[in-house]
């Protein structure tokens, strides 16, 4: 299968505008012994055949629509409405760039400033990116806002255990060049506050935490500001359907995986990091930012603003690489929230909620199994197993039930754990099944 | 009777119906009072009033599929509509990221196979997929490069020599790697300028950012001594591999001595660039590198024989720097690459980059007499031309640009790379005809001529889009970067 | 500057690479020589300019998707984006209409159970899916009619009474099914004329076509009566359900007594219009004519039981006018229609009506003083107004619809029913929300100001669109109904 | 789940300005015993539920990706490219209706055009018309122009029995209210040429015919055009990609199914008749024609033309009731057909060819079977089995194969015959295994 187009006449004919006699000699400046290489690839292959091949391949996974899926941990099966994807197919949005002339990139400079809207509703913050590129991203990035905004003289990030395991291997990823400690989640037994000090320049906590638990974040939120440092929440979206935004605990910066908001699981990615702060540090904020404005007709528009924080300007003192960062999947964001609207997400978050508590509830009474979570939780919990969480698994599988997530991969301390989510696609007899299921391998 | 498309909070009704979920079916548990939220700002509208909006705010745009979309730097070809199928099979669309592996080898061979095909189109010893675009791809690279010399207890390499035509990315990433950047100029037919180059090479050297072919879409002609040089001087050379469209098939950057380099999906294999992403940006490196890949990569875990494939499984390389994002990079983008190969395969990766280059040459034979062309040679994918003109001083690049859209062409790059003064950076792409390079020639030397005629023509373009030019400084100065609901919804329900 | 859409053969280039198709993997057999073909004047184009070209010609529709589209008598309201993905299932999209019906019960059971679905929602014995749409549903229904006569030996009932707001299917359909029309008049109310009707009902009338509510949107007054009338003199009715939107979970036809009556799955049920199709027109009988529907319909051939689901089966009626189409009817429009009524389920029907009837009076409420409305009445889902002012004889109704276009609607259905002068025929549909009625409301006052103040801007209109208006006169004269191909395609592959 | 967008507080306002109390009072004129009948549908549920029921309705299918299909008989398994669906997918397609209004619905009306003349030069016709139901009712509005033709004095429709059974039970279907005689299909012994007379209005003909032949029409064309007769050839849009045009036999109409060109199976519809004639009958034909003309501004443009033709206005001298036709699916030909161009078709052709004879040879080989067809054939052959078609499918199903047509459900003669559709969708391994099972099955 080939897109190009050329005829033998046109190629002809181009290469005599140009003045070259064959296509080889237009790479006449290049090291001829290294020239044209024998790639050891497959032959081309039609369309069909290729379809044929990756629906094959489609077909040996088990996808969650085949089965019942139990498991989240920073990943969620919710259900995206039809409307979504039909917005996301439309050609002029996905085959379109980065905005950079407005002028003929308004239907894309509108919906991420739509997004930018919702996001700073939804969080209860002052404003909103145009993303980043996952959950993980966007705290990495707010970390790098909170040294700048103290100007490199802290040198402490302290972080919650309580954040998803990945999030945090990321960020210390992408810290790993800057002469700093990353202090606090070195088991779960420890309080962060005793870290929180004149050289913290952030501290960050996870809303509902990546066992599920909701803290009220009040308390941490004094202790951070007390000690001049800034908070960031990484929060769940869905969460935030029905939960206090994390502004109301004084969060200077709101971060979190935007993905169960209309983007499908799709192994991993593409999906979304969504970053909200204060307007105070408006300046600081990486990545692309959509302000209204108007045009020369007088016509409200839209245009990227305050560019010069951007590397694209700013180069080597800018504080951020990104560039290319999620545009699609803020679409999908905007379509989503825009299409469940207030009432719908509420409704969401609330079947997450209530369909967790009926399986936690249910899980907890059987012999063999003990809820661990002590507070409350939104829609995801942790059971306390008497035999290796793999093994579970593995016999739930030949249930058809996609088992939680084992935590003692990461948390040593909880071997034997599983951390069970539980969304609107669990109907309660999947759910009452689990239960049984894992009855019989108490 | 200028319809203009309200925002999305303008367009909400306090009380409308909109998507419904199903009822719930357990009972209810007790609620966290205290932790419960009281307003909830989303907008409410119906189905229909969702889609009508999306789909007139799409029609302001131009995309790939409505109009030519010459954007340097950005290899703006056709996006195969088989790729976007390939991308939501269930099987594929519906995968969680932490499934048990044994279930998911579908997605396992597809990532192992793409790592597999990048590293041989590349020339490179192995691939990891993690990055999310291009930017991420630098920032592993060389956080790679660091960990490699650190490694080795080389800790006082911390320069890194970027020339100064590189995109902004590159001087951005150094930084936030903890590095210095090194600035190298140009020299006058576009390359490193060899003499600065040994300049610099000593060993605090960690490394040399290299793209190549170059942002003005040059070959860098001493590629192989540059390497050399910084190679020999205990650095380490890096790629990006923004401009990878060039070399398909024509030449393989670990041939030429690239340590790492990025390839991104959404330039060269042409998965769409949505609007300013999602993108990705696999990283490919050399042996002595392949234990710093982010991770985890997929790999064989048991070997296959006649009858089984091999069973494939995520592993951690030994030495990583780490994850760079949770789960496994932007999975959705490596079906449609893998897509794109599978379709084009062996023979078609030089055919690629072939009419890629014939494109570009074309474009640049036509327009070399009435554009000023600052670095005057064959060019790779694409080139650079001044957007000014002697007779008509008040004349810009953006200009021009604008002008362009009343041809119905989305403009090239502007004021890119910054050595050249009022850049058009022109990227045609393979993909484009020779009809529609026909046609871009005659709007590009009318609108040259009208720029002495009637230059205000050109300043005050666009006439015939539904918007005229916006105003950016209005935009950083009064900061509206959120809707203001006309009516804070005070309803809670 | 203006960049026409050219057409798909003058886009085409001899030799073009398009879409390729697998190699062939058996024996060359050896070709019948005198059979084949040495022309093929097809065009050449990539996917690209494909993609480009409709993408292009797409943007100069308007749609529901884009506008309100208040289209009288065609019901245009919104298509759920579920309904496509539904239809679009491979488990249905994939399945071919002679295999085993064992093998494919999810297909016979959705058929079944939208055949009840409709049969209840008409106060019908049964339902026949096969008729395309509209037309062919009457045609079905008007030779079940005449098939039922045949048969009781009734050999001279030959005339069909249809009234004079009808549309212009149902005298065509009359004629096709070698029947006779007889028009009947309407009285002041809108309603058929009751003396006419009752001087006709005599022993050839063969039946009555009753469109209810009709196409002024008014719900027939004296239904009941008119239906006995013809009952009583030994006819039948056949009613047009174009206009069932109104009456969902409001009045059943098979209640009234209407014998026969057709749906139209595009218009009630939400699925598509496409650009002019396909629809779909199942027919809903009364128990005395089931026998004849078209065929085959579904049906259990084994019943179920507590842990197995009937077995479905087509079966041809035992006297059945034979098939209308080949195959079972528009079976992706079934899917659609299903999924409809399955969202809305038994409480939505009548608020679909409620809402459709709401929107409509609404509307009517609001034009009353600015329009003239010819029979001034409450209305159902629709109503009629003049398009003409005494103050601006000039003025047309296509001028106040092509001046609607200017306020970025699309206009209303013009000049039908011919029984009203300058008839402009609105039917805004349930999916419409009051801030988009007001909006039109505003447009059709200020329209009507306008055609005193200045009659030319609505003469001249539309002005804002992409095509000014398209001259009728010259095409039926020249009629050139195929593009000419620019250059006879002659090579030969 | 609803899509009715109206508040309550909104509703309320409306009822006001409409000077009622309530929406019941709207229905005021209607009788009363009989008005809100308690329907006995379903609840109403959400779209996830809605889903989740269809796709199960559609799981409970053997669907002909999941095996492989020998199966055609007038509806064709073909592979459908990518970018089709994609077009048909533009929302401003497929949710606009009948381009009464050509200022806003230029893009319709081009593609209808595109249409015209892609079908046009196809058939090798002069003009074609924008579409019927499907090639069944396209064969039967071509009788109805004959008839109108000979202003009905010709009494006589000749009819091949090689014309696909369903097509000529649509014809009788349609002509049941007029007086005449369908003749010519009795036996397929039958020659229908007897019966070519002064009173034959149309002689129709199906290429290949129903049995994969393709005969040449030559003689017939002659025979037809002698006794003032019209020439029908009802064909296969995919085999004229290979074939002589029946414009080159004289043809006078040229109808048929265009369903293989860009259309899924779904269950037999919805599809697409096409209708090809000579310029002289342009006036008589049914349905929609779409013309060039220019606009108010000098642009080109299209319009719906020859209008009084058809029944919004000639009404009961209308020769055709058709008013929607087949828009979208028009549409997806004309995509298909600029998709696969000159060169594919011909290709698909020739794939089918070849692939079909190679299975034919195959089969003929074996013990038990035989090869019927004795003129060259196109992707369709009848093979003689030595048991009832209805059990060796059995057996095939068994295996993940859809065997052919069983003939004798419409041809007493052919009883144990089996009519077998190749494609391109067929590999050859695929075909290896049909005739393996059928082997075992001898
Ligand atoms: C030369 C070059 N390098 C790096 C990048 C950054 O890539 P990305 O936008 O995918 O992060 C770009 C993007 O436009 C580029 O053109
Ligand atoms: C009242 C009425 N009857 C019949 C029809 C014919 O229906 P169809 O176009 O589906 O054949 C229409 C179509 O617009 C109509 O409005």
């Amino acid at each position: 299968m080939t897109y190009i187009p050329h005829t033998e006449a046109e190629r002809s004919q181009m290469l005599t505008a140009i003045g070259v006699k064959s296509l080889d000699e237009l790479y006449a400046g290049l090291p001829a012994a290294m020239r044209f290489p024998d790639l050891a690839l497959p032959e081309p292959a039609s369309e069909m055949e290729v379809m044929e091949d990756l629906q094959l391949l489609s077909e040996a996974n088990l996808h969650v629509r085949q089965a019942s899926c139990f498991l989240g941990a920073g990943a969620y099966n919710h259900y995206v409405p039809s409307v979504v994807d039909h917005v996301l197919l439309r050609n002029e949005f996905y085959t379109a760039y980065t905005p950079y002339q407005p002028e003929v990139s308004q239907g894309t400079l509108q919906a991420i400033f739509e997004f930018q809207s919702l996001i700073t509703f939804l969080t209860g913050m002052e404003v909103a990116n145009a993303s980043h590129y996952d959950g993980a991203t966007s705290l990495a990035e707010a970390a790098i806002l909170s040294l700048n905004h103290h100007r490199g003289k802290r040198t402490k990030i302290v972080v919650s255990p309580g954040i998803h395991p990945q999030y945090r291997e990321v960020l210390r990823t992408y810290l790993q060049g800057q002469q700093l400690a990353i202090v606090g989640d070195e088991s779960l037994k420890h309080d962060q506050v005793i870290h929180i000090d004149e050289n913290t320049s952030m501290v960050a906590v996870q809303y509902p935490d990546f066992f599920g638990n909701i803290h009220d974040l009040e308390a941490l939120g004094q202790e951070a500001r007390q000690a001049g440092a800034l908070l960031c929440v990484v929060a769940n979206p869905i969460a935030l359907g029905m939960l206090k935004p994390p502004s109301e605990f004084g969060a200077d910066i709101v971060v979190g995986e935007g993905q169960p908001l209309g983007i499908p699981l799709s192994f991993g990615g593409p999906y979304i990091g969504f970053f909200a702060t204060r307007d105070e540090y408006v300046r600081k904020i990486a990545g692309r930012l959509v302000g209204e404005t108007v045009d020369s007709r007088g016509q409200r528009g839209y245009v990227m603003t305050l560019t010069p924080r951007e590397q694209h300007i700013r180069r080597g003192r800018a504080t951020s690489n990104i560039c290319t960062n999620q545009g699609l999947m803020a679409l999908a964001v905007a379509a989503y929230l825009s299409t469940v609207g207030r009432a719908g997400l509420k409704q969401v978050a609330e079947l997450c909620y209530h369909k967790a508590h009926y399986a936690a509830q249910a899980i907890d009474q059987l012999d063999g199994y003990q809820l661990w979570n002590r507070d409350p939780f939104f829609h995801e919990f942790v059971v306390r197993c008497s035999r290796p969480v793999a093994e579970i698994n593995e016999v739930l599988l030949d249930h058809d039930i996609i088992g939680g997530y084992d935590l003692g991969q990461v948390y040593p301390e909880l071997a034997e754990h599983m951390l069970i989510a539980v969304t609107e696609l669990n109907y309660k007899e999947e759910i009452d099944d689990f239960v049984e299921v894992l009855n019989e391998q108490a | 009777m200028n319809r203009l498309e309200p925002n999305i909070y303008e367009l909400s009704t306090p009380g409308r119906p909109s998507h419904r979920f199903p009822d719930l079916d357990v009972p209810l548990a007790e609620l966290p009072d205290k932790m419960l939220r009281d307003q909830l700002e989303l907008p409410e509208l119906s189905e229909l009033e969702v889609t009508r909006h999306f789909v007139r705010l799409s029609q302001l745009n131009f995309g790939i599929d409505t109009a030519f979309y010459p954007l340097g730097s950005c290899t703006m070809k056709y996006n195969p509509k088989v790729n976007e199928d390939a991308a939501r099979l269930p099987g594929f669309a519906h995968t969680h990221p932490l499934q048990d592996t044994r279930v998911l080898q579908g997605n396992l061979a597809l990532m192992y196979t793409l790592q597999e095909w990048l590293a041989e189109i590349g020339g490179f010893a192995g691939v990891g997929l993690q990055p999310a675009a291009g930017a991420q791809g630098e920032l592993t690279g060389i956080l790679i490069l660091r960990a490699y010399h650190k490694d080795r207890g080389d800790k006082h390499r911390k320069k890194i020599l970027v020339p100064d035509s590189a995109h902004g990315t590159n001087p951005a990433t150094t930084t936030m790697s903890g590095l210095r950047v090194v600035e190298l100029p140009s020299d006058k037919r576009g390359n490193v300028d060899l003499d600065a180059l040994r300049a610099e090479c000593d060993d605090t050297v960690a490394g040399l950012m290299l793209t190549n072919p170059n942002t003005l879409g040059l070959f860098e002609e001493h590629v192989e001594e540059v390497i050399a040089m910084v190679h020999d001087c205990g650095g380490l050379v890096y790629g990006d591999g923004a401009n990878m469209n060039a070399l398909l098939g024509v030449i393989r950057p670990g041939d030429l001595g690239f340590d790492v380099l990025h390839y991104n999906l959404h330039k060269t294999f042409s998965t769409p660039h949505g609007g300013g992403g999602p993108g990705s940006g696999p990283v490919g490196v050399s042996e002595a590198l392949l234990d710093y890949l982010p991770g985890p990569i997929v790999d064989t875990v048991e070997p296959g024989d006649d009858d089984l494939p091999p069973l494939y499984g995520l592993v951690m390389p030994k030495k990583t720097i780490g994850r760079v994002k949770a789960f496994h990079g932007h999975f959705g983008m490596h079906v449609r690459a893998f897509t794109y190969i599978r379709s084009y395969g062996k023979s078609g990766m030089r055919e690629i980059a072939d009419h890629a280059v014939l494109n570009a040459n074309y474009l640049l034979a036509a327009l070399r007499d009435t554009y000023h062309v600052p670095f005057d040679r064959t060019c790779m994918h694409e080139f650079v031309v001044e957007g000014r003109f002697e007779k008509a001083p008040g004349v810009h690049a953006l200009d021009v640009s604008k002008r362009l859209m009343d041809w119905g062409f989305h403009p090239p790059t502007n004021y890119f790379p910054l050595i050249v003064r009022e850049a058009l950076m022109i990227e045609p792409t393979e993909t484009e005809s020779k009809a529609t390079l026909d046609a871009f020639i005659e709007a590009m030397k009318s609108i040259a001529q009208e720029a002495e005629d009637h230059p205000e023509q050109l300043q005050t373009a666009p006439h015939t889009t539904a918007f005229g030019r916006l105003d950016e400084v209005q935009a950083a100065k009064e900061l509206v970067l959120c809707c203001r609901p006309a009516e804070l919804a005070t309803l809670e329900n």
